[in-house]
């Protein structure tokens, strides 16, 4: 199952839990579920985060395909001067 | 100088050729934004508030409309207003006061007139009352429990909202169990720092020219680092549909994230359309200081744990940025820029808070060179307690591939032991300190990004090409494209002509930041002509008579057995009778950016009587991946150098206490001169970034993050004084040598 | 602006010039224009008039006959740091006239605008003044000669009368012995206005000085001729060409106590106060140096 | 008021080698009558109060800041722009150096430092490198770190010195 990574900003809709197993196949899907089981958690990360995905950040992961075992992480997005 | 890591031999990428756009730029023939003249145009002025917090009562604009020459008055009555949702709102109220005015130097008003003069005179005539509102200029001010709301539209982003607010971000990031670390700790070492406002300094101020058609079409020339994004923003605050607008971007002198947003755009269209005729508006360098963008005055507090042996343990720390007067994500990013070392215990909380200053814009690596200040400043202390060498410490506890960053995502393929090991091999850091001086190290990184570019390839008749992107080229990136071209398509760079082109001819591609033009734009060029060479091997194969498969690409010549080779001229002279002419765009959205890091190495002195610093000796090193064209590369590192060392010794804005910057203009604004400097020396470090095809990691942002620390390190070494309020000017100096 | 403009003249003569000056209110004499533009930038308002002195050849005139040298008010400074002859005689006002500015300014800068603009920074007036610098001033019909150090009474104001130019600027070739020299505190290396500054002329005969001169810009609201300092100079011996200790260190001493700064975007009244008296040690040690080897 | 004309005086002088003539107001800079009334945008506006040498010209010989100059300041006078350095087709030495030496990333100083570096090498064909950096301290630069430049600058001054020897 993939395995998403919250920052500690996130943490207060998991109880702290910072790594959560969740099924989907793509990064909306596993946004989706995190948002039935945290409610308020999924809009979080839609609107305020870039996924981590395999090293590479993408900016907006939504439709990112994702296998069983990726790892996740939500990250602040970002900019540049 | 250059350390690579094996890598295939190029022809083209890795060499120095003269960049295209030079010729026009050194005989002044370039035609950057202010240069640009059109039939009829008339000159805005725009008039800025003398307050820095305060409700406009009124604007009558009736006395500046009957000036002389005056033909167009607009103010925000002439903007929609946008909801709280648009994500242009702020940049809309930024640029044109509605109600309140946040800072001295925001826009109340615009005149376009016949000549400058008129406009200036009738913007002196436009009569505004205004009700004082309380002021809040610094970051304690505004986090102080029961603070004045700095701007009522603010809400904090990111958490659920309880009203207005003068936070903007929070950020926390923890792993690990610091309070134990820190339990277990040899040697503790905790400082507080703070830095002050800066300026990005580019010397062209912001300028553009707009002529409105009948059509209710506007043509737009700017100047800016990504003319896709004037486009966007200039259509949101207008309420326009994006095809209204058009840009074409003229050249660019200097950005550095400062021209990464409007300022004028819109106001201009609007003046344009309400007198019909072409308008400019070139801001003053005092407009440019007060306001434009200047990156975050900020506050740190910073404990790090390490054993005795060297071992960095755990970082607690607190990092506090003064963003302007609307939210910006400045505290969101700097909690993640803390990642260049292994710290298996971790807990990191950033804060933005907003002031009545100008908004704040990127700068160079935004948010970074505040965070490595106060970190690299403490690891040097370390370093010092437990007398070890400075790049020894660094190198035992550097991040490799897979070590976790801040936010807990593994590091890539990066470069930073081998930019540590490449100052402790280089001459410099090998030659005895100079007599009276002092030597210090200090290290920086920034992620990069990648985002959205096209690249549309033409090949001509006669084999030449044309390359064409929507990146400004502020620092020879068309030199760039041109030689990643040459090496993919095998032809002389010199046959190549590099066009940056305006939003109606090229591919959406996102602003020049992040260090992501040379990354993604080069990455959308080097994709074109990929599939631009399946198209010539297709031809060739019609011309050749053999199967496609048959036919490969060599140094730009199409080969198959028994056959003589066919140059890339001789199919393109055939276009017209195999299939038409040879042309590929590619777009793309590029992920994989790689962190560049660097590590810096000064030497300086110290005159114990006045305060002051020279700058005796300096190397940067830093990861390049590759560099496409190594003298821009150095430059890149050698102008981010410079002016981390301006914001290390004496740039800073200095306000009263109504929040008017006293120094609003380079005389008093000190950025560095050149008999400031010694040579900036440069070692480039090429450990390819796996993600793109050539390796390229992006330059332009790290070169900032290293010298503040770096010179703090050297001051410390050479006083026994650790400096930690920046900048490092004179007056401080002296005064922390006499509290000795 | 206020619905006026304003104009440009550029009188041949000093008659014309006054003739200019009385018939215009408002208008006013400039060389370089190098404080006027950016002051006029800042919201100054205009002058209803510029004269424009560098068409005048008297002002723009350098001579030296008889022992004594006279310098046109509107000689770019760059014409006193290129000349030899005048550089070995006051090296160190040769220096100080060379630190207003970059190259650009030095072309168009002089020691009348640098006097008249008033600024207690001005980087030439503590030299002129302890060079004894005589400014020669077109007046009603005639002329009037004052010491240099009576030009300037304030920040911005001066002793000058409406209507009144500064011509020229005479001084005397320096006895045998004397050196001068002038150090300033800037935070960057160029392009800064002085945080302080110091001239010292010394004079020094049989290894002993017979005559000082020291004087302080940009430490308070006028320059400060420090008498204090320059009675610890003079009598002062030299030992292996150089003051002790402490002569040195009463010279600072005296020059600190002889501030009067302020506070504002430049520096602080502690820092001036301070580095005052470290910049006139070090020009007491320059001076001594050349005043040695010079004459 | 508005029946105020704004008076404009006639200015006679050479640029590049030409004799021209334009109108200007009086408190016209000599920058912006170069840009506007001659239409020689080489010389650039990047502050204004003779700060940051944007704007350089040689005037009679000599570099001035354009923007600190009354356009009536330049009758008879012989200006020297960016664009009149070169000689036909053949750039000057600096110009060369400055393109071979990667001396200009976004170009909106070059101007200015081409005039300055040129009075300079006019005057002193053999400069040292601090000589250089003085002699540009009146031309700001925040993209190069000014390295780059002042390679340039003293590649040119080799360069020149062999073409004269």
């Amino acid at each position: 199952m993939p395995r998403a990574h919250l920052m500690s900003d996130h943490r207060r809709f998991t109880d702290g839990e910072a790594v959560i197993e969740v099924e989907g196949a793509t990064v909306g899907a596993v946004i989706a579920e995190l948002e039935r089981r945290y409610p308020g958690l999924g809009d979080m990360l839609t609107n305020a985060s870039s996924a981590g995905v395999n090293g590479v950040i993408h900016a907006e992961p939504e439709y990112l395909a994702i296998s069983p075992d990726t790892d996740v992480y939500f990250v602040a997005p970002l900019t540049g001067g | 100088m250059t350390v690579t890591e094996d890598r295939p031999n190029y022809k083209w990428v890795g060499t120095r050729p003269i960049r295209p756009d030079g010729y026009d730029k050194v005989v002044g023939k370039a035609r950057f934004a202010a240069d640009l003249n059109l039939p009829g145009q008339l000159h805005a002025a725009i008039l800025r508030s003398p307050h820095g917090h305060a409700r406009v009562l009124s604007i009558d604009t009736t006395a500046a409309e009957a000036m002389p020459g005056v033909k167009a008055v607009v103010t925000s009555a002439d903007f929609p207003e946008l909801d709280a949702s648009n994500p242009e709102r702020d940049v809309a109220e930024n640029l044109m006061a509605r109600g309140v005015v946040l800072y001295v130097g925001h826009a109340l008003a615009a005149v376009a007139a016949s000549t400058k003069a008129e406009a200036a005179a009738a913007v002196a005539a436009i009569e505004v009352e205004y009700e004082l509102l309380p002021v809040v200029l610094s970051l304690d001010e505004s986090m102080a429990e029961g603070a004045p709301l700095v701007n009522e539209h603010n809400v904090t982003m990111f958490v659920e909202s309880d009203g207005p607010s003068n936070l903007a971000t929070v950020n926390a990031l923890e792993r690990g169990d610091v309070d134990a670390a820190f339990e277990a700790a040899d040697l503790v070492v905790e400082r507080e720092f703070e830095t002050a406002w800066v300026h990005q300094g580019y010397i062209e101020p912001h300028a553009c020219v707009v002529d409105v058609g009948l059509d209710g079409k506007a043509d737009i020339w700017a100047s800016s680092q990504g003319h896709f994004r004037v486009r966007s923003q200039t259509a949101a605050v207008l309420g326009w549909d994006t095809a209204r607008v058009k840009v074409t971007p003229a050249e660019i002198g200097g950005g550095f994230g400062g021209k990464t947003t409007i300022y004028l755009e819109p106001v201009a269209v609007r003046l344009s359309e309400k007198s019909g005729r072409p308008v400019k508006i070139v801001m003053s360098r005092e407009e440019v200081l007060r306001a434009t963008g200047p990156a975050p005055a900020s506050k740190a507090r910073v404990r790090i744990a390490a054993t005795n042996d060297g071992e960095l343990t755990a970082i607690e720390g607190w990092l506090g940025y003064a963003v302007g007067c609307t939210n910006d994500m400045a505290g969101f990013i700097g909690a993640m820029s803390v990642a260049s070392y292994k710290f298996p215990n971790l807990k990191l909380e950033a804060t933005a808070s907003l002031t009545n200053t100008p908004k704040s814009a990127a700068y160079r690596a935004p948010s970074a060179p505040q965070a490595a200040f106060a970190i690299e400043s403490v690891i040097d202390e370390i370093a010092q307690q437990l007398d070890m060498d400075p790049i020894e410490l660094r190198l035992k506890n550097a991040v490799v591939e897979g070590d976790p960053t801040a936010m807990g995502m593994p590091h890539p393929r990066i470069g930073f032991v081998e930019c540590l090991e490449a100052i402790r091999e280089s001459d410099h850091y090998r030659s005895p300190v100079p007599e009276g001086a002092a030597r210090g190290i200090g290290t920086g990184f920034w992620f990069n990004i990648g985002e959205q570019s096209s690249a549309t390839v033409n090949l001509n008749e006669d084999g030449t090409a044309t390359v064409i992107t929507g990146s400004p080229d502020i620092g020879g990136s068309r030199a760039s494209m041109a030689l990643m071209a040459a090496e993919e398509l095998g032809i002389d760079v010199h046959r190549i002509t590099p066009v940056v082109a305006d939003t109606e001819s090229v591919g959406f591609t996102d602003v020049t930041e992040g260090s992501r033009a040379t990354f993604a734009t080069g990455m959308a060029v080097v994709n074109a002509c990929r599939e631009l060479i399946d198209e010539l091997k297709a031809r060739a194969a019609t011309i050749l008579g053999v199967d496609a498969d048959a036919v490969d690409w060599l140094d730009g010549e199409a080969v198959a057995d028994g056959k003589d080779p066919l140059s890339l001229a001789a199919i393109t002279a055939k276009a017209k009778g195999t299939g038409g002419p040879l042309t590929v765009t590619a777009s793309l959205n590029a992920g994989g950016a790689g962190p560049s890091f660097a590590v810096h190495c000064c030497d300086l002195a110290v005159d114990e009587e006045t305060g002051q610093v020279t700058i005796l000796g300096y190397t940067a090193a830093q990861d390049a991946g590759t560099a496409i064209h190594p003298s821009y590369v150095e430059g890149q590192m050698q102008g981010g150098t410079v002016q981390g060392i301006g914001w290390a010794l004496n740039e800073e804005y200095i306000y009263d206490d109504e929040g008017s910057m006293e120094n609003a203009s380079f005389l008093d604004y000190r950025v560095p001169v050149a008999s400031d400097l010694p040579m900036i020396g440069t070692i480039i470090v090429e450990v390819p970034n796996p993600a793109h095809p050539y390796g390229v990691r992006g330059v332009g942002e790290t070169g900032i993050v290293p010298p503040m620390a770096t010179i703090a390190n050297a001051i410390s070494r050479a006083t026994s004084v650790r400096m930690t309020s920046l900048p490092m000017s004179p007056p401080k100096i002296l005064a922390a040598l006499d509290d000795r | 602006m206020k619905g006026r403009q304003m104009r440009y003249a550029a009188p041949a003569t000093v008659d014309e010039a006054r003739t200019l000056l009385s018939d215009n209110p408002g208008s006013q004499v400039f060389a370089g224009a190098t404080d006027l533009v950016p002051q006029i930038r800042a919201g100054r308002p205009s002058p209803s008039m510029v004269v424009d002195l560098k068409r005048i050849d008297r002002l723009t005139a350098v001579l030296h006959e008889g022992g004594q040298w006279t310098i046109g008010a509107a000689t770019p400074t760059a014409d006193l740091t290129r000349n030899a002859e005048f550089t070995a005689m006051f090296p160190g006002l040769s220096e100080a006239a060379g630190l207003i500015g970059s190259d650009q300014i030095q072309n168009r800068s002089s020691l009348g605008g640098n006097l008249a603009n008033a600024s207690p920074a001005a980087d030439s007036v503590p030299a002129l003044i302890a060079n004894a610098g005589q400014a020669v001033i077109a007046s009603g019909d005639g002329t009037r000669t004052v010491p240099a150090a009576e030009i300037a009474t304030g920040p911005g104001r001066t002793s000058l009368a409406d209507g009144e130019f500064i011509i020229e600027f005479t001084l005397d070739d320096p006895p045998a012995g004397t050196g001068d020299a002038y150090l300033r505190m800037i935070p960057r290396t160029e392009m800064d206005i002085a945080i302080a500054g110091a001239a010292v002329r010394l004079t020094i005969a049989d290894g002993t000085v017979s005559d000082a001169t020291v004087v302080l810009g940009a430490v308070a609201p006028t320059v400060v001729v420090v008498t204090d300092a320059e009675a610890a100079l003079v009598g002062a011996a030299l030992d292996g060409g150089r003051f002790d200790d402490a002569t040195l260190d009463a010279v600072a001493a005296a020059a600190s106590a002889a501030c009067d700064p302020i506070d504002d975007k430049r520096g602080t009244v502690a820092y001036r106060r301070q580095v005052a008296g470290v910049l006139a040690k070090r020009a007491a040690t320059v001076a001594a140096e050349r005043a040695q080897n010079g004459a | 008021m508005s029946s105020m004309k704004r008076s404009r005086t006639h200015v006679t002088c050479t640029v590049n080698g030409d004799e021209v003539d334009f109108l200007a107001s009086d408190d016209t800079s000599l920058l912006d009558a170069l840009r506007d009334e001659l239409g020689l945008t080489g010389a650039k506006e990047g502050c204004g109060t003779g700060d940051c040498g944007a704007c350089s010209v040689l005037v009679d010989g000599r570099v001035n800041c354009s923007c600190l100059m009354f356009a009536p300041e330049a009758e008879g006078s012989d200006i020297v722009t960016v664009e009149g350095i070169a000689q036909g087709d053949q750039l000057h030495p600096l110009q060369q150096t400055f393109l071979e030496g990667a001396a200009l990333q976004c170009g909106i100083c070059t101007p200015g430092f081409l005039v300055s570096a040129k009075a300079l090498l006019d005057e002193n064909p053999d400069p040292t490198e601090t000589e250089i950096r003085y002699a540009l301290a009146g031309n700001l630069c925040r993209c190069t770190g000014y390295d780059k430049i002042v390679r340039s600058v003293q590649e040119a001054a080799v360069q020149l010195r062999g073409a004269t020897r």
